[in-house]
């Protein structure tokens, strides 16, 4: 095992590749021989950031592109999941929990609050007009 | 959160390198059972469907296995 | 499942990363519902082609970049690995079965055979100084 690498993944703004996302980053962190809990907390991260670029980010139009990088340093995990959407006016104001700008949905307004309870930091940088970056790390056990 | 997830979870520790071989060994087992039962080779979906898992942990323990196996090549060479 | 979808992936040159560009390649293709022959013909052509371009491309500096690029439209699947390393002198010769530059290990010069069993086709495009390109292709069925 070595102490740092990093790697990235570029792909379109299809659900359908939500999956492939979550499996790539799982892979790529397997590296570190995580605990279950661990591998499963940061798959249910990049799933809510994976699925804001993309229902929010780009209104659900599958053909944009989603970036996202990680990488490790010792036990220290960073994952960025960037988009070129259509950016977040009021950073605070979203990542409260329960705010959303959804309506359909039951549920919503958490994906913040499930990424800020499964990672130990969540900084999202956004720009309106130009998209949204959350950098998201974790130190595993 | 945390204890809550804790709670929910009670495979919380194990590392996911040692619940792999275990799916990985049930996914060959499947694999060919299904190539047997089907007459032709499974999909993924079918093995995946077979173990009443998700598809992505079938990918991966398949991984699992290709390392498993590389290794005995390696050996048995 | 859409008919056409694509992804690129990115990461160090070390010998580490074969299996999370070999997981992340399935993972993607998973979306075809390939049988599990398939995705192992695929994972084994990838593994040669990275493996090729961490030692001869980069003489097994572990630092360097290599790209993946996958991609479907129906079942047929694309896939280029590529370096920026030392490239090929004689692309041609390269490709025949048993040669290699490599002086110690004794199973060498296959790598390229098993590419071309493994996929429909291989395409080799290399420069000297610039680095290599292989791209493969295979129908599912
Ligand atoms: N990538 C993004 N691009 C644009 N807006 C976003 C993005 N991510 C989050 N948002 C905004 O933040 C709000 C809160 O996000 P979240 O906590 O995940 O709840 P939900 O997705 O259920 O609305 C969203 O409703 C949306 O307005
Ligand atoms: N990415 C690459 N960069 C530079 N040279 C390469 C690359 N891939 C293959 N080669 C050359 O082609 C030869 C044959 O490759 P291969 O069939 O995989 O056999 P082997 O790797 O066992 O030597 C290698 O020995 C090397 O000289
Ligand atoms: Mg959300
Ligand atoms: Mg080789």
């Amino acid at each position: 095992m070595q102490n740092s690498n990093d790697m990235q993944i570029e792909f379109a703004s299809n659900s359908l590749n939500e999956s492939f996302a979550r499996v790539a980053v799982a892979a790529f962190l397997s590296q570190l021989d995580p605990t279950v809990d661990e591998l499963y907390d940061v798959k249910m991260a990049v799933s809510e950031a994976v699925t804001n670029s993309i229902i929010h980010g780009y209104d659900a139009d599958p053909n944009r592109t989603i970036w996202i990088r990680c990488a490790y340093s010792d036990r220290l995990v960073t994952i960025e999941v960037k988009d070129e959407g259509k950016g977040i006016k009021n950073i605070d104001e979203a990542m409260q929990a329960l705010f959303t700008t959804s309506e359909e949905d039951e549920r919503a307004g958490l994906g913040f609050t499930v990424m800020q309870s499964m990672m130990d930091q969540v900084v999202v940088e956004s720009e309106v007009g130009k998209g949204t970056k959350v950098t998201m790390t974790k130190t595993f056990y | 959160v945390g204890e809550i997830k804790r709670f929910l979870r009670d495979d919380g520790m194990i590392k996911v390198s040692r619940s792999l071989k275990e799916t990985a060994y049930k996914a060959k087992m499947m694999k060919d059972e299904l190539c047997k039962s089907l007459d032709r080779e499974p999909t993924m979906n079918e093995v995946a469907a077979g173990l009443d898992l998700p598809l992505e942990e079938v990918i991966v323990a398949l991984e699992a296995n290709t390392e498993i196996e590389s290794l005995s090549a390696v050996i048995h060479q």
